[in-house]
C-alpha cells in the first residue's frame, strides 16, 4: 500500500516543485502575476488546453497518441458555430433545423466524438499506428473545417455562447468551471471505475490485458472517442470565448496538450502517470506563457525560452525521480 | 581460467541482493550456483559480465584484479554470459543476432555477411538446430531462441562461460545436446559457471557447487560430496518433503470435450499447426500434455482460449453445451483460465500492483472499482498461496519469479474457473516455490477443478497428471493413463516422424 | 486557341480569411470573365509555393494571379514562371524585383501604416503608452507595418511602448496576449495591432477588462468587423485594403494580356486608405 | 537467406505497388502527369523531404522520433545563408571571416549536427523521451531562427547557391543528385555497416543490445546528429532553391518526413523498415501532392484527399503483409 501510494504522491509532488518554483521565479520578477485577476487569468487561458490534454491522457496511458486534437477542435467549433447560427438545413426534405446554444454545444461534441470514433476505429480495425491514423485525421478535420467555414469565420453567436465562454458564475469564470467539471468527472473515472483500469493495465501490457478478458478495442474505441469529444468541449470553449470560429483554430494544439501530459508525469510508453499530473503540466505552460508576456519578453527569445523550461522541466523531473 | 569473486556485496534500492559474497570458479570444471528465487545468482552474474559497473569488492581472473565498466570490457576478457531472460532482437536474423557487437568486417568497414553466416551455419549444426542462419529470431519459439543464445555464447570462443538457466525453456533433448557440448568445453579447460532449477540435470552435470540464500553464501563444495536433499536444505533452510501424487478417484464427469480442432498456419497457406485434436477432459482431473518444443501445445491451449478464432476449426463442448469462443473475454464467462507460458509478456502488467493485476479479470462485473473488496480478495491470496510481499499493493515488478507465477495463478482462480490452463507453470521457479505450487494444484483438483498442464518436464507430468497426452507436430500421437505412462513411453510418442 | 484559357491564383496562404476574399474573388473574376480558374495554397511557404509554379507551368495554366509569400524568396518562382512565357501578375504583396512580374498590383502596407502612425499621435495627442501586437514573426507584413507605424510613432518621445508581443495575426492568440499585457500595463492608452483580426482579439479583451472606453485600438485591413466596430466607436482607426480591387484588376490584365496587351506598368499601389470615424460610413455596406 | 530476402522484397513491393497504383490512377486521369519534365519537377521536389525523411527513417528505426528537422532545417538554412552573405564577425578581436558558398553549406551542416547532437545528448544523459526533447529543440530552433535573421529573409545569395537549388548537372537536377547521393550513403550504412546493424538492433530490442556490448548511447548521439546533419541540408536545398532563407521554413516538415518513413513500411515501434522504403514513401507523398494540383483538386479537398491516400497506403500495406 505504502510504496504505490507513496510514489504517486511522489510523482505529483515533482511536478508540483517544478510548478512552484517556476511560480516564485515569476513573481520575483513581476509584481503582477500574482495577483487575483491576473490568477483567474491564467486559469481561463488553460482551461482549453486542460480539456483537450484530459482526453490526451487517457490516449497517452494506452500507449497511444492523437495529433488530430487541435483540427478537432476546429472543425468541432465550426460546427457549433454553424449550427447556432445557420441550423440545418436538409434541402431535399425541405426541411429546416435550428438550433440553440446548448443544441449547437451538444451537436459540436457528437461531432468530436464521431471523429474520435473514426480514429479509433482506423487504429483497431485496421491495425493502423495511433500516429499515422491521427495525422491522417489531423489532415482530414482541417480540410473539413475549410471545406464547412469556407476558410472564414462564422461570427457574432449571440449572447448565450458568449457567456459560456467570458461569463462569471459564483466568482468563476465559466471556462474554468467547464474545465474543473471535466477534470473531476475523469479523475474520477480513471481512478475509480474499471473502465480507467483497463486504461492502464492496455497501456501497462496490451497482451496480458487482452489475456484477462478485457475487451481491447473497445476500450479503445471509448478512449479516442472521449479524446475528440473532449477536443470538441475546447472548440466549444474557443469559438465561445471569441464568440466567432476560426477556421484555423486550434493549430498545433496537439503539442501543447501532448507536452502538458508529459510534463506531467505520464509516459509516452503507457501506463504510468495521471490526469491530475497533466493539470499541473498544463498549469506549468500556462504560468509559463503568462510569465513570459507579463514580461515582456521579445516574441523571437519566448519560443527559445519555452523549450528550455519544457526541457528543464522534464529533467528535472527525471532526475527527483531517480533519486527518490 | 580460475574466476574469483572476493567480498562481493550489491544493493538495489531496499534490498540487499549480495552480501559480502566469495567464490571460486575453477576452469574445466561446471560451477553451479543455486538459491531460491532472488536469491542473487543473476545479480552476482551480471557483476561478473560488467552489466552492473557499480558494487562493492573485486573480481579476479587467473589472480588479477579486474573492475568491468561495460559488457564490452567483459567481452574482451574472455567472459560470454547466457543471460535469464531471452536478449535477443526479435527483427533480426540468428546470424545477425549471433555477431552482433562483434560483427566480422571486410575491407572498408563493410559486413562480412558471407563468412558471418558460414560460422552461424556451423554452430547451428554443433548444436543440432536445424534452422538457417538468415531466420529472424521472431520467426523461432522460445526453446530455439534459447538455443540460439547458447549458440552466441559458443561462437565467443571465451575462456569463461556463464549460464543463467540455460535449460528454462529446453525439453529433454536439447538439454542432453547442451549437455554434451558443455562436457566437450570442459574438456577444451573452459570454466563454465551454471544456474538451474532443475535438480536432476545439475546432478548430472555439475562438478561444483555454490548455494546463496538471501545474498549470502551458505554453502559451497563438491557435487560428489552432497546429496539433493542437503542442497535443498542449504537453499530453502529447512526440509522438503515431496509428496507423490495420491491417486484420487474422480468422477466420470467430462466438463470440456473436444472434437476435430484443426489450426491453421498463420503465413503458410494450406499448411496446419494443429491438425485433428480431439479429447475430453474430466472434473476434477489433471490431464498432462507432454511434447517436444514446437509440438503445438501452446497453440492448442490458445485456439481453446479463444486466441486464434480467424484461423481455427474445433467442436468444443463446455459441461455439455457447445461452445466456439472468439475472444479470452468468452473463454472466460464460460469457466475458463489461462495460466500462460511466458509470466512477463503475457501474465502480468507487471507496472500494476499485485491487487491490481489479481483482479484484473473480474473487474468487468461491476463498473466501479471497490478498492476494499480488491485488497481482501489479494490479501487472501497472499495468504493462501505464500506469496512472498511486503504488501499487496507491491508492484509485480518487484517480485521474483516465483512470486509473480503465483500471481498469475491467483489471479485466475479469482475467476473461480471450472477448467485451468496452465502452460509450463514452473519455468524458472525455484524448487520451494514448485513444491507448493504442486500442493496446490492437488487441493484444486480436489475442490472440483480440471486442469490442462503442459509441460517439458517428464517427472513434473508424471508426478501431477491422472493422464497424459502427448503430441508432435500439432497431433497426438499418445494416451496414457499415469499408471501406464513412464519417460520412455512419453519420449517415445514425442519423437516426431 | 480556341481552347479556354487557364487562370491559376497562387495565394501565400488560405489559413486567414484575408487571403481567402482574395484567392475568392480573383478566381471568380477571372471566371467571369470567362476562363477556367483554379486556386494553389503555399501554406506561407515559398517552397510549397516552387512546387505549386512547377505543378502549374507543367499542367498548362496560361496566367498566373499572385499573391507571393516573400519578396525575395518568390522572385524565383516567377523567373520560372516567365521562362515559360505564363504572366504573372502580383497581388496585394510586392516582389523586389521589377523585371519579374508583368505588373504588381499591391497594397502599401508601410505607407498604410505611416498613416496609421499619424492618426495613432493625434488621437493620443502624442503622448501615453500603448501596446504593440505583432504579426508572424516571420511574416514580411508583419515588419512593413510595424516599421511604418513606427516611422511616424518613434518620432514621438512622449509615446511609450510598454510591450510588443507577437500574435500570429491570430484574434484568439491577439485576445489571450493582450488579457496577460493587461495585468501588467493596465494603464495603457492604445493598442496598434499588425492586422484586423488582431485588432479584434485585443478589443475583446480590453472589453472583458472593462477598459474597451479607456485604450484606443488601431487595426490594419478594413475586416467588417473593424469597420463595424469604428462605427460604433469602440475601435479608433484602420487601414482599408482592397483585396476584391486588386483581385479584380489582376484578372482584368490577364484577362487584356491574352487579348495581346503587352505593356503594362510595373506597379500599380492600390492606396490603403485610412478608415475612422470621420469617413466611416463610406465603408459600410 | 530466402526467407528475409523474399520478405524485404515483399515489404518493399507493397509500397511499390501503392505508388503505382497512385502513378496509373494520376496518369489516367492527367495527360500533362507522365511528362518528362513533370516527372523532374516531382523528383525536384521530394528531394528535401528525402534527406530529411533517410535521417528520420535511422531514428526510426531505432525506435525514437524526430520533430525538429524542420525548425532544424531553418536555422541551418538561415545560417547557410547568412554566413554566405554576411560572413562571420568575431567583434571583440576584430576578426571577419568572409564563406564561400561551400564554406556557407559546410557551416549549415555543422550546425545542424551540433542541433542533432544536442538532441541526442539530451535524450542519452538525461534520459528525456526522444518526443519531448525533440519538441522542445522544434521551438528552440524556431526561435533561434527568429533571433538569427530577426525574422526577415536573407535573399540575394549569388549565383552559386542558385546553381545548387535550381542547376541542372548531366541532364539531372542538382538537388535530385544530392538527395540521391544522401539515399545511396545511407543505404550503405544502413545495410552493409556495423553501425547501421546496430541501429537496427537497438529498434528491436535496446536492452539486448546492449547486453551484446554495444554503447547505445553513442549511436544514439549519432544518429540524432546524422538526423540533424540531413536535415541541414534540406535546409541548404530550400534555400539554395529560393535563393533566400526564409525564417518560417520548414514548418511541420516533420509530419511529411515521418508520413515518409511510415508509409515505407518502417514501423514507429523501431527495428523493422528501410531507407528505400522510406524513398518510396516520399515518393507517394510527392505524387500525390503533384497529382491533386494536376487534377485540380481545390486546395480544401485536398487535405481531406490527402490524409485519406495516407490511411489508404498505410492500410494497403498492411492487409498485404498480414495476407502474405
Ligand atoms: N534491477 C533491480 N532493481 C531492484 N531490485 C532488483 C533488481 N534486480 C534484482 N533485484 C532484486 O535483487 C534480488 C536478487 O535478484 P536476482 O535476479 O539476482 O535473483 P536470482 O537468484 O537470479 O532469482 P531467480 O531464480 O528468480 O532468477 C531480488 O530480491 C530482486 O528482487
Ligand atoms: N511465430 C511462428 N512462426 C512460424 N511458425 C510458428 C510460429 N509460432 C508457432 N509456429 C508453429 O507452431 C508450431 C507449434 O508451436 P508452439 O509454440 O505452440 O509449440 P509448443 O509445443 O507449445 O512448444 P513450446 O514448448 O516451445 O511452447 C510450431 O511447430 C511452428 O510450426
Ligand atoms: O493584411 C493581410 C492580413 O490581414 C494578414 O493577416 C497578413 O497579411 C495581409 O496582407
Ligand atoms: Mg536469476
Ligand atoms: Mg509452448
Amino acid at each position: 500500500m505504502n510504496l504505490t501510494f507513496n510514489n504517486q504522491l511522489l510523482r505529483k509532488s515533482q511536478s508540483l516543485i517544478a510548478l512552484f518554483l517556476l511560480c516564485l521565479l515569476i513573481a520575483l520578477l513581476s509584481d503582477k502575476f500574482l495577483t487575483t485577476s491576473n490568477l483567474w487569468n491564467v486559469l481561463r487561458q488553460i482551461s482549453v488546453n486542460v480539456c483537450i490534454a484530459v482526453g490526451m491522457t487517457l490516449v497517452v496511458l494506452m500507449a497511444g497518441i492523437d495529433l488530430s486534437v487541435g483540427s478537432v477542435l476546429a472543425f468541432s467549433g465550426a460546427i457549433c458555430a454553424g449550427l447556432i447560427k445557420f441550423g440545418f438545413a436538409f434541402e431535399s426534405l425541405d426541411l429546416f433545423v435550428g438550433f440553440t446554444v446548448l443544441g449547437g454545444i451538444l451537436g459540436a461534441m457528437l461531432v468530436g466524438l464521431l471523429l474520435g470514433l473514426f480514429n479509433g476505429w482506423v487504429i483497431t480495425r485496421f491495425v493502423v499506428p495511433p500516429f499515422v491514423a491521427t495525422l491522417a485525421m489531423l489532415t482530414i478535420a482541417r480540410g473539413l473545417t475549410m471545406l464547412y467555414t469556407k476558410g472564414i469565420p462564422i461570427s457574432n453567436l449571440g449572447p448565450g455562447l458568449e457567456f459560456i465562454g467570458s461569463g462569471w458564475l459564483l466568482g468563476i469564470p465559466v471556462p474554468v468551471w467547464i474545465s474543473l467539471i471535466v477534470v473531476l468527472v475523469f479523475v474520477f473515472i480513471s481512478r475509480k471505475t474499471a473502465f480507467g483500469r483497463y486504461i492502464y493495465a492496455i497501456g501497462g501490457n496490451e497482451k496480458a490485458a487482452f489475456l484477462s478478458g478485457i475487451n481491447i478495442n473497445r476500450i479503445k474505441l471509448a478512449v479516442y472517442g472521449l479524446a475528440g469529444m473532449l477536443a470538441a468541449i475546447g472548440g466549444v470553449l474557443v469559438t465561445a470565448r471569441l464568440n466567432s470560429a476560426q477556421p484555423n483554430a486550434g493549430m498545433t494544439y496537439e503539442l501543447d496538450a501532448i507536452a502538458a501530459v508529459v510534463i506531467g508525469g505520464t509516459s509516452l510508453s503507457g501506463g504510468v502517470g495521471s490526469v491530475t499530473g497533466t493539470v499541473i503540466g498544463a498549469a506549468i505552460i500556462g504560468v509559463l506563457n503568462n510569465g513570459l508576456v507579463l514580461l515582456n519578453v521579445s516574441p523571437f527569445w519566448q519560443q527559445v525560452a519555452k523549450g528550455v523550461v519544457i526541457l528543464l522541466a522534464v529533467i528535472i523531473d527525471k532526475m527527483n525521480r531517480k533519486e527518490a | 581460467m580460475l574466476l574469483e569473486a572476493r567480498n562481493i556485496s550489491k544493493s538495489f534500492p531496499g534490498v540487499k541482493a549480495l552480501d559480502d559474497v566469495s567464490l571460486q570458479f575453477y576452469p574445466g570444471q561446471v560451477n553451479v550456483i543455486l538459491g531460491e528465487n532472488g536469491a542473487g545468482k543473476s545479480t552476482l552474474l551480471k557483476i561478473l559480465t560488467g552489466v552492473y559497473p557499480q558494487y562493492e569488492g573485486s573480481i579476479l581472473l587467473d589472480g588479477k584484479v579486474l573492475r568491468f565498466g561495460s559488457v564490452r570490457e567483459a567481452q574482451r576478457a574472455g567472459i560470454a554470459i547466457i543471460h535469464q531472460e531471452l536478449n535477443l532482437i526479435p527483427q533480426l536474423t540468428v546470424s545477425e543476432n549471433l555477431f552482433l557487437g562483434r560483427e566480422l568486417h571486410r575491407e572498408l568497414g563493410l559486413l562480412d555477411s558471407t563468412e558471418m553466416n558460414r560460422q552461424t551455419q556451423a554452430v547451428l549444426e554443433k548444436l543440432q538446430l536445424d534452422i538457417a542462419p538468415q531466420t529472424p529470431v521472431r520467426r523461432l519459439k522460445v526453446g530455439e531462441q534459447q538455443l540460439v543464445e547458447i549458440a552466441r555464447a559458443l561462437l565467443t570462443d571465451a575462456e569463461v562461460i556463464l549460464m543463467d538457466e540455460p535449460t528454462s525453456a529446453l525439453s529433454d533433448t536439447e538439454i542432453d545436446n547442451l549437455h554434451r557440448i558443455i562436457r566437450d568445453l570442459k574438456a577444451d579447460g573452459k570454466t563454465i559457471v551454471y544456474i538451474s532449477h532443475k535438480m536432476d540435470e545439475l546432478f548430472r552435470i555439475a562438478d561444483h557447487y555454490t548455494v546463496l540464500r538471501d545474498g549470502v553464501m551458505v554453502g559451497t563444495g563438491k557435487m560428489e560430496d552432497t546429496t539433493e536433499a542437503e542442497l535443498i536444505r542449504l537453499m530453502v533452510g529447512r526440509e522438503l518433503k515431496i509428496e507423490a501424487k495420491t491417486l484420487v478417484t474422480q468422477s466420470d464427469e467430462v466438463v470440456m470435450r473436444v472434437k476435430d480442432l484443426d489450426l491453421d498456419h498463420p503465413y503458410v497457406r494450406q499448411r496446419k499447426v494443429l491438425e485433428n485434436i480431439s479429447f475430453n477432459l474430466k472434473r476434477g482431473e489433471i490431464l498432462g500434455i507432454f511434447g517436444l518444443m514446437g509440438a503445438g501445445r501452446t497453440e492448442l491451449l490458445e485456439t481453446l482460449f479463444g486466441l486464434h478464432p480467424g484461423r481455427s476449426r474445433y467442436r468444443l463442448e463446455i459441461e455439455g453445451t457447445a461452445r466456439q469462443f472468439k475472444s479470452p473475454q468468452e473463454a472466460i464467462r464460460q469457466g475458463l483460465a489461462f495460466v500462460t507460458e511466458d509470466r512477463k509478456a503475457e501474465g502480468l502488467i507487471l507496472g500494476m500492483d499485485i491487487a491490481a493485476n489479481i483482479s484484473l479479470p473480474t473487474l468487468s462485473e461491476t463498473p466501479m472499482l471497490q478498492p476494499q473488496r480488491e485488497k481482501e480478495l489479494a490479501r487472501s491470496y497472499v495468504d493462501q498461496l505464500a506469496i512472498k510481499t511486503p504488501s499487496e499493493r507491491q508492484l509485480c515488478r518487484n517480485l521474483s519469479g516465483g512470486n509473480q507465477q503465483k500471481v498469475v495463478l491467483a489471479k485466475w482462480l479469482s475467476t473461480r474457473p471450472k477448467i485451468l490452463f496452465m502452460d509450463e507453470p514452473t519455468r524458472g521457479i525455484d524448487i520451494k516455490a514448485k513444491h507448493e505450487l504442486y500442493e496446490l494444484m492437488k487441493q484444486l483438483v480436489a475442490d472440483g477443478l480440471s486442469i490442462l498442464l503442459v509441460s517439458s518436464e517428464i517427472p513434473e507430468i508424471l508426478t501431477l497428471s491422472d493422464r497424459i497426452l502427448v503430441m508432435a507436430e500439432g497431433r497426438i500421437t499418445g494416451d496414457f493413463s499415469v499408471t501406464e505412462a513412464d519417460e520412455d513411453h512419453l519420449l517415445k510418442a514425442a519423437l516426431p516422424g | 486557341s480556341e481552347e479556354t484559357k487557364k487562370v491559376a491564383v497562387v495565394i501565400s496562404t488560405l489559413n486567414n480569411p484575408w487571403f481567402v476574399v482574395l484567392a475568392e474573388s480573383a478566381a471568380e473574376n477571372a471566371r467571369e470573365l470567362g476562363y477556367e480558374a483554379k486556386i494553389f495554397d503555399s501554406q506561407n511557404n515559398p517552397a510549397t509555393e516552387s512546387d505549386n509554379f512547377e505543378n502549374l507551368i507543367a499542367s498548362g495554366f496560361d496566367a498566373i494571379l499572385f499573391n507571393p509569400t516573400d519578396a525575395d524568396g518568390s522572385i524565383v518562382n516567377i523567373m520560372k514562371a516567365k521562362a515559360a512565357e505564363v504572366p504573372v501578375f502580383c497581388m496585394d504583396r510586392e516582389v523586389n524585383a521589377d523585371d519579374a512580374a508583368t505588373s504588381q498590383i499591391l497594397s502599401d502596407n508601410y505607407s498604410g501604416c505611416v498613416e496609421i502612425g499619424i492618426e495613432f499621435v493625434k488621437a493620443l495627442d502624442g503622448r501615453g503608452k500603448y501596446v504593440e501586437l505583432l504579426g508572424l514573426v516571420g511574416d514580411n507584413n508583419t515588419w512593413a507595418r510595424s516599421g511604418g507605424f513606427h516611422s511616424v510613432v518613434d518620432e514621438f518621445p512622449g509615446l511609450e511602448m510598454v510591450a510588443q508581443q507577437s500574435a500570429d495575426f491570430d484574434r484568439n492568440r491577439a485576445m489571450e496576449v493582450m488579457e496577460t499585457i493587461l495585468q501588467a500595463q493596465p494603464d495603457i492608452d492604445a493598442v496598434f495591432c499588425g492586422n484586423d483580426a488582431m485588432a479584434m482579439g485585443a478589443y475583446q479583451a480590453l472589453q472583458g477588462a472593462g477598459k474597451a472606453d479607456a485604450v484606443k485600438v488601431f487595426g490594419f485591413d478594413g475586416a467588417a468587423d473593424v469597420i463595424e466596430k469604428i462605427g460604433e466607436g469602440k475601435i479608433v482607426a484602420t487601414g482599408m485594403q482592397y483585396p476584391k480591387v486588386m483581385a479584380r484588376t489582376a484578372a482584368e490584365y490577364a484577362h487584356e494580356y491574352f487579348n495581346g496587351r503587352r505593356e503594362f506598368p510595373q506597379r500599380v499601389p492600390v492606396e490603403v486608405e485610412l478608415v475612422d470615424a470621420g469617413n466611416v460610413d463610406q465603408y459600410q455596406e
